[in-house]
């Protein structure tokens, strides 16, 4: 079984890297938000092999169910054009953007060889299910929950008043 | 062994119950046909196969057998991969929900109630990107009503399937069919069928919401530019999307597939048959609507799930919330 | 290259009975009324001529002073003429006009709502060739449509017009049909003797190309919002209308309709038939209600024989007319929910299921369903038959809680009422003002229905009420509609206590056909026979207009004879055309779903828009 | 059972990926979109490390990186609208009121 | 076209192509597009009354795409013909069209410079309905003729697109401009 | 009120709903038109029917009337003298071609009004529809020998 669920887990890591590659390549906006809702979902697969069910969903219903639609919903809503990448200055940006990239991976791996393979996994989590994650959530971490509402709430009234055509002269 | 129950049993179950879908699919056409011209004071389709039996063969068939027309202006992928990502969640859906004594169709999973809202969340994908990918005005005026009606009804949805779920005390859908519930929970329940109801027809895209697709008003909305096969899978689609919801329905409201008062409730091979009797009635109720009311104006909709559905459904939870810690 | 085989035959060649006469031209006005002389006494030498013809009060004014015509007799209080109902034009070449004579007149029709008064203004034009006369267009919304369709048919320029673009036919049109000079085209009727020709033998089998030009952006449109294009295939503008939309979100903009899809050139083809014949074209105007169409015809015929009509033919002209405006209404209804409510409401089928009860009293009596020509010139076709009363009794009976149930599923029903009330709003000024008619007219405060205010074919006879309604919107003309219906049953169960024997057509042998027994006895009916058949009846040189209130508004008939048997010009008001011209207003600033409840709500037939 | 530093890895190749996309692409969009990746990527190791160390405040924390997100669409989304409104682009470049 | 394309020749397709004729038969979906009184006619025919659903023909698709048949039913005037022409390019494969009434058929009683005489002229018909406008029951008729033909249609047809070769070759063709331009001559 | 509002339109969608129900327990009025005969009223008007006198003489006498007074010339007539020794009408002229264009025919009736023999009747066939653009020209034979006499002599 082991063996069985490596063979899973890479190939699921292989979809999400391609379709995360997908949203950084891709010409068309909407094929963008689409490999990034692909991603969205991998993710959610690999969550669920670490035993968060609970988040799994979670993550199916706010990123593919929410955040997506709502991308797909602005895209279509200000047209989807392409957008000139090559626009006169600032050439340089993309050369040094891979740049910066590949010098953050290598450190990265430089940092993963340094530390060497971490300890073997111990424990077996029974926490991904709903029930754990709530009691948790409500009673140790009520404090940032609450906040996260509110922070939701003032999220949306931002987005209303940003969002909200510019006031023209009515009535003429 | 581990197999057999890890692979094998899935996958059978699921060749059994899609090939039971698509029937299903196809028999509802024929009845929706049907009924809706008994309400129409006709006959309906009795040309092909006696009662017009065969009909959806015949659509079928035909469909298959069309020219596959893909528009020179259309974004091909995405045109390709709409139709499939409308059909897809319909079916994936059906995971959780137990058809008998202790054989839930895939799977009883803990997170059943999730899953349902979950694969709602997915459900409009296809008509969104089918009507953007069409490139025509009127599939994406489709696609943009489709995408706001759905987010908007969810969260009503969302909010009663919570509720339920506080009632249910768990998250799991057998659980929610086989414990027992006292006389108010029922009524307490039933109360709130209604709305239920109002936002599985808007999340299903049927009359009188069907607003993506109007008719009158945007030709054939997102799916303007399908035709053949491609057509079919919308169709398919949104029927065994119907046939979900009221499936959805009858576990949540009405028992799935046990007897009323536990009535033979050890016959494990009757649940099937309750719980697709359960599930003409309701799709019945469907086609009743669609012969009688009339399609609200897209605002409309909207201002109804904003202004309305969602603080009652709200309201609706908090109640539900002090009745489950104070009576139960 | 093709040949085209010369085997025309006309009806001139067939045996005739006298000889054509000389054109004559339709004789000046004669007297005065109160309104004329006032008007006289204004502008003195500029009016041409002034006074009554056929009993309708008619101005010849100068060019020049039209404009100053029209606005005097809109604004002085004395006069009061509210809206223009229609434009129109005669092209005069076929006359024996004066060679200073101006060879093409514009005809403008003005209505007084409240004093029920009826004027007409003719105007002639400047120049033979590229005529101008000035727009009334800015004075009154009314005329703008008109004014645009004389323009494209009729080659004429009208000076200072808001929206001076061809309306039916396609811009890149060679000509103007309307014009005398212009044949009226088509081709040859194939029989086996012709069919070898190299122009049939191709039929079927030819695909001609047709290139679609895309078409212009209609002036004030913004590309930068989404343009959609409405029709002429799309299934609520009820047949070939299409409509340019400019939307923002949902909200609609600007609306530009373009009419002509569906133009079949019914002027000029009735300025090529018998006045007997046109009958038959009428039904094909607005086909959901032929019978009112061949009823305004043949009124406006009789006006300019001089016919005296006999009782028992009146009054199955009127159980007739209120059937069908019944029946068009039923259609209207089921279209109108099936814009509004979408394709499972069984509103649809209910409707025209009651619709078809109709319809077989129809087909019992005229032996069609939909184009019905009973009523002719001088009565109607035939009797009814026996069974017909009982029938029509019957159904009289269960009408009504048809409607009941109707109202039932609507009228109270709160998504038919928010799709419906306050949508489409229009002010009494503004429907005066654009000259719409009919339920538009009722629906927003005016009290005015033809068959009360200005009643024709003997509707002063019976008891009804006119429905009115002061809010202006959809849900109003909905509501002025369902009333109507039942004021139509109560008309007819009037006419029906009241149905009187006698004659069912006049027995004027000039212009009806003699009873079959009498052509084996008597050689007079027969050269009658004959001579009805082949040549037609002839017409006294005259102009006449007359209106009656179609189930759609009012239906105008504005007949120009030269006292042949052929019309020498032929307009139709139609209502729906007029009406239409609402839906800019109605829909700017309302979502895109209103425009299709504006259009249900106006209830046009395109057969009567495009003629 | 995979090694939690399988999870770690294509973590970090997600949010390098990401990373790469906000500095390369000049459409605000796409840019929101990347910055949505990279917190994703984040969310995986914190599960990862979840399961590590059998402690669920790391789940808890992906919980606070969802509704963070929800919110920083939200107005993401909201501002690109107004902007393109005005301007009638997306480009970021073109964003540049504020340069002097 | 769709499947048959790469199916062999043989029995089963024989069988196989009676199946798809019958299915052909009794689904044939007509286009929602009405021109002048025949499509009240038309409606009717969809009515309770005479219900045109007993064919399974009762889905008025409005988008070309979804639509096997082409009910023309009313004049084309020549403003609405590149339209015409347009719908019937836009429906797939196979496609019929039934000329309702004697105006779509040939021009009927509008013998004139706004109608085209006949819809032949720009689309290939398969059946025509005389009648002014044809009673429901004549259009039900005229989809029995219809069901007649499709029973007698083989892949083959498809495959070589008969259908075409039938039609003139472009240069023999005369352009509706032309046509136009002979009736003002 | 919203949830009063509410009620209130929940029962009129209830009446609404119960029309329905109402007809879906009624017979449907559909007429099955192929299996059932079509009810046709004595005046409707169909294909057209030439009429022969009992003793099998044509009753048309070619006199072009029935061509004069159709409004769409979908008539055409050849006359020609009889044979007085095998007449082919009573008259002194028979038509010899007779041809009506159903394709330009709109069923007004007026050749039927107009012949003074009664020769021209349209009939209660309504079935017409055909394939090809040639069939539709009713040749003398056929006019006269309809595949099902459909005729209806109308009492007026």
């Amino acid at each position: 079984m082991m063996t069985a669920s490596i063979l899973f887990f890479i190939a699921i890591g292989a979809v999400s890297l391609a379709s995360a590659l997908g949203v950084v390549i891709s010409r068309i906006p909407i094929h963008s938000a689409l490999f990034l809702l692909v991603n969205f979902v991998s993710m959610a697969v690999l969550f669920i092999t670490l035993d968060a069910q609970f988040l799994a969903a979670a993550q199916v219903i706010i990123y593919a169910g929410g955040i997506v639609i709502l991308m797909l919903f602005v895209i279509m809503l200000i047209g989807s054009d392409e957008i000139r990448e090559n626009a006169g200055h600032r050439v340089w940006t993309p050369y040094v953007g891979i740049l910066l990239g590949v010098i953050l991976l290598a450190s990265m791996t430089f940092a993963l060889v340094e530390a060497g393979p971490p300890p073997a996994t111990s424990a077996v989590v029974q926490g991904g299910v709903p029930e754990a994650v709530g009691m948790t959530l409500l009673t140790r971490y009520i404090l940032p929950f609450e906040m996260a509402g509110v922070l939701l709430l003032v999220a949306l009234i931002g987005a209303l008043l940003l969002a909200r055509p510019p006031k023209q002269k009515t009535e003429n | 062994m581990d197999w057999l129950n890890l692979v094998v049993f899935p996958v059978l179950r699921s060749v059994v119950l899609i090939v039971v879908l698509l029937t299903g699919f196809a028999y509802l056409t024929w009845y929706e046909r049907k009924l809706l011209a008994r309400f129409h004071a006709r006959y309906g389709p009795n040309r092909a196969g006696t009662f017009g039996l065969l009909q959806p063969v015949a659509d079928a068939v035909k469909a298959v057998f069309k020219e596959e027309v893909i528009p020179r202006h259309v974004d091909r992928w995405v045109y390709l991969l709409a139709p499939m990502l409308a059909l897809v969640p319909a079916l994936v859906i059906w995971a959780v929900i137990p058809v008998a004594k202790g054989v839930p169709a895939i799977a009883d999973v803990n997170i059943g109630f999730l899953w349902i809202l979950a694969i709602a969340g997915v459900e409009s994908y296809g008509v969104i990107l089918a009507g953007w990918s069409s490139n025509n005005n009127y599939s994406l005026l489709g696609a943009l009503r489709s995408s706001a009606q759905m987010i908007s009804y969810e969260l009503p949805l969302g909010m009663f399937l919570v509720s339920i779920l506080l009632l249910a005390g768990g998250f799991s859908l057998v659980s929610l069919v086989e414990t027992p519930r006292a006389w108010w929970e029922w009524v307490w329940l039933w109360a709130m069928f209604p709305l239920f109801f109002i936002c599985i027809l808007a999340e299903t895209n049927r009359s009188p919401f069907d607003l993506p697709e109007t008719e009158n008003e945007l030709v054939a909305g997102f799916q303007t530019e399908y035709g053949g096969i491609k057509f079919a899978l919308f169709f398919m689609a949104e029927y065994i999307n119907m046939i979900t919801t009221s499936t959805i329905m009858a576990t949540l409201f009405f028992g799935g597939y046990r007897l009323p008062f536990g009535l033979l409730s050890d016959v494990v091979w009757l649940g099937p048959f309750v719980l697709a009797a359960k599930v003409i009635l309701l799709l019945f109720l469907f086609i009743w609507v669609r012969a009688s009311i009339g399609r609200p104006r897209y605002d409309q909709l909207m201002h109804f799930a904003w202004k309305f559905l969602l603080p009652v459904s709200i309201g609706y939870m908090i109640v539900t919330a002090l009745l489950v810690v104070f009576f139960k | 290259m093709l040949n085209v085989a010369p085997r025309f035959r006309e009806y001139e060649t067939l045996p005739s009975l006298n000889d054509p006469s000389i054109p004559a031209l339709p004789p000046l006005p004669t007297g005065e009324s109160e309104d004329t002389r006032r008007i006289v006494e204004r502008f003195g030498e500029d009016i041409l001529a002034a006074g009554l013809h056929n009993g309708q009060q008619i101005v010849y004014v100068k060019p020049e002073r039209l404009l100053e015509l029209a606005a005097f007799v809109k604004d002085d209080p004395k006069l009061a003429y509210e809206a223009v109902v229609d434009v129109s034009a005669i092209d005069r070449l076929k006359l024996p006009i004066g060679a200073d004579d101006a060879r093409f007149q514009v005809v403008h029709q003005l209505r007084s709502y409240a004093r029920k008064q009826h004027l007409m203004i003719v105007a002639p034009c400047v120049g033979n060739e590229t005529p101008t006369v000035p727009s009334l267009g800015n004075l009154f919304a009314g005329a703008i449509w008109p004014e645009r369709e004389v323009l494209d048919l009729m080659g004429i320029t009208f000076t200072g017009h808001p929206d001076p673009r061809r309306i039916l036919m396609p811009d890149s049109w060679p000509n103007h049909p309307l014009r005398k000079d212009v044949p009226l085209g088509g081709e040859e009727v194939p029989f086996t003797l012709t069919w070898g020709d190299p122009e049939f033998a191709t039929l079927g089998k030819q695909i001609l190309p047709a290139e679609s030009v895309p078409p212009k952006l209609p002036p004030g449109m913004n590309r930068e919002n989404m343009i959609i294009n409405m029709g002429p295939h799309h299934p609520s503008t009820h047949g070939v209308l299409r409509l340019v939309v400019e939307l923002e979100g949902e909200t609609v903009v600007n609306v530009d309709p373009d009419l002509g899809y569906l133009h079949s050139g019914f002027e000029k083809t009735g300025e090529n038939k018998r006045y007997k014949d046109f009958v038959y074209y009428t039904d094909r105007m607005d086909y959901l209600s032929s019978m009112n169409n061949n009823f305004g015809y043949v009124l406006a015929v009789e006006k300019l024989l001089g016919l005296e009509i006999p009782e028992r033919a009146q009054v199955i002209r009127v159980i007739m007319s209120e059937l069908q405006r019944i029946a068009s209404h039923l259609f209207w209804l089921s279209t109108h929910a099936l814009d509004v409510s979408g394709t499972g409401m069984s509103l649809l089928m209910y409707a025209t299921r009651e619709r078809e009860r109709i319809l077989d009293l129809f087909e019992m009596v005229c032996g069609a369903r939909l184009t019905l020509s009973y009523i002719r010139v001088g009565g109607v076709w035939r009797d009814l038959p026996e069974a017909f009363i009982n029938n029509l009794r019957d159904l009289l009976a269960v009408l009504p809680r048809y409607f009941d149930d109707y109202e039932a599923m609507l009228t109270h029903a709160p998504l038919w009422q928010e799709r419906l009330e306050g949508i489409g709003k229009l002010s009494r000024a503004d429907v005066i003002n654009m000259g719409l008619t009919g339920p538009m007219l009722r629906g927003s405060g005016v009290d005015w229905d033809l068959r009360r205010d200005a009643p024709y074919g003997g509707y002063e006879n019976y008891d009804f009420k006119v429905p009115v309604y002061t809010e202006g919107d959809c849900y109003a003309r909905y509501l002025v509609r369902m009333e109507e219906m039942r004021q139509s049953v109560r008309i007819i169960e009037q006419a029906l206590r009241n149905l009187p024997d006698g004659l069912f057509r006049t027995d004027d042998r000039k212009v009806s056909l003699p009873p079959r027994a009498e052509l084996d006895v008597s050689m007079e009916a027969l050269i009658h026979h004959f001579k009805l058949m082949t040549e037609g009846f002839r017409v006294p040189a005259g102009m006449v207009y007359h209106a009656i209130e179609a189930s759609k508004g009012e239906l105008g008939f504005f007949v120009v004879s030269d006292g042949s048997a052929v019309p020498y010009r032929l307009h139709v008001r139609g209502p729906s055309f007029n009406n239409l011209y609402a839906i800019s207003k109605m829909s700017r600033g309302e979502m895109l779903s209103d425009i299709v409840t504006n259009i249900g709500s106006i209830d046009i037939v395109l057969g009567e828009v495009d003629r | 059972m995979v090694p939690t530093s399988f999870y770690l890895i294509l973590a970090g190749l997600l949010f390098i990926i990401g990373t790469i996309g906000v500095l390369t692409r000049r459409s605000a969009l796409i840019i929101l979109m990347c910055v949505e990746l990279m917190l994703a990527s984040v969310n995986l190791t914190l599960v990862a490390f979840s399961r590590q160390w059998d402690n669920l405040t790391g789940q808890v924390f992906v919980f606070m990186i969802l509704a963070v997100a929800a919110a920083e669409v939200a107005v993401g989304l909201a501002i690109i609208i107004t902007h393109s409104r005005q301007n009638n682009t997306t480009n970021v470049d073109e964003v540049n009121l504020l340069k002097w | 076209m769709g499947l048959e394309d790469k199916l062999p020749e043989g029995i089963i397709t024989t069988q196989l192509e009676s199946l798809v004729n019958w299915s052909r038969q009794n689904s044939t979906w007509p286009l929602l597009f009405g021109l002048a009184c025949c499509a009240i006619e038309m409606i009717a025919t969809g009515s309770a009354r005479h219900d045109i659903s007993r064919y399974g023909s009762e889905l008025f698709r409005a988008s070309p795409r979804q639509a096997d048949l082409m009910i023309v039913s009313g004049r084309v005037s020549n403003k609405m013909a590149p339209v015409v022409k347009r719908l019937y390019d836009q429906m797939s494969e196979p496609k019929w069209v039934i000329a309702m009434g004697i105006c779509a058929s040939a021009g009927g009683p509008f013998n004139n410079y706004a109608i085209i005489q006949g819809v032949d002229k720009l689309i290939p018909v398969d059946v025509y309905v005389p009648g002014c406008p044809p009673r429901p029951e004549a259009l039900l008729y005229a989809l029995d003729k219809l069901r007649e033909k499709q029973g007698r249609e083989t892949f083959a047809k498809y495959r070589r697109n008969e259908l075409a070769e039938a039609m003139l070759s472009p240069q023999d063709m005369d352009s509706l401009e032309a046509l136009r331009a002979k009736q003002f001559a | 009120m919203a949830i009063n509002s509410f009620i209130k339109g929940a029962l009129e969608i209830g009446k609404a709903m119960g029309v329905t129900l109402k007809t879906l327990r009624e017979k449907p009025v559909t007429t099955e038109y192929p299996r059932d005969p079509v009810p046709l009223y004595p005046r409707f008007r169909g294909k057209h029917e030439l009429r022969r006198y009992e003793n099998g003489l044509e009753r048309c006498i070619g006199c072009m009337l029935c061509e004069a007074a159709c409004p769409t010339g979908a008539i055409y007539v050849e006359a020609a003298e009889n044979d007085p020794a095998n007449p082919t009408s009573p008259g002194e002229r028979y038509a010899k071609v007779y041809e009506v264009n159903l394709l330009r025919c709109v069923f007004c009736g007026d050749c039927e009004e107009a012949c003074p023999t009664e020769a021209i009747v349209l009939g209660h066939d309504f079935a017409m529809a055909n394939y090809n653009r040639r069939d539709f020209i009713l040749t003398k034979d056929v006019l006269l020998n309809p595949q099902e006499a459909h005729v209806v002599i109308r009492p007026e």
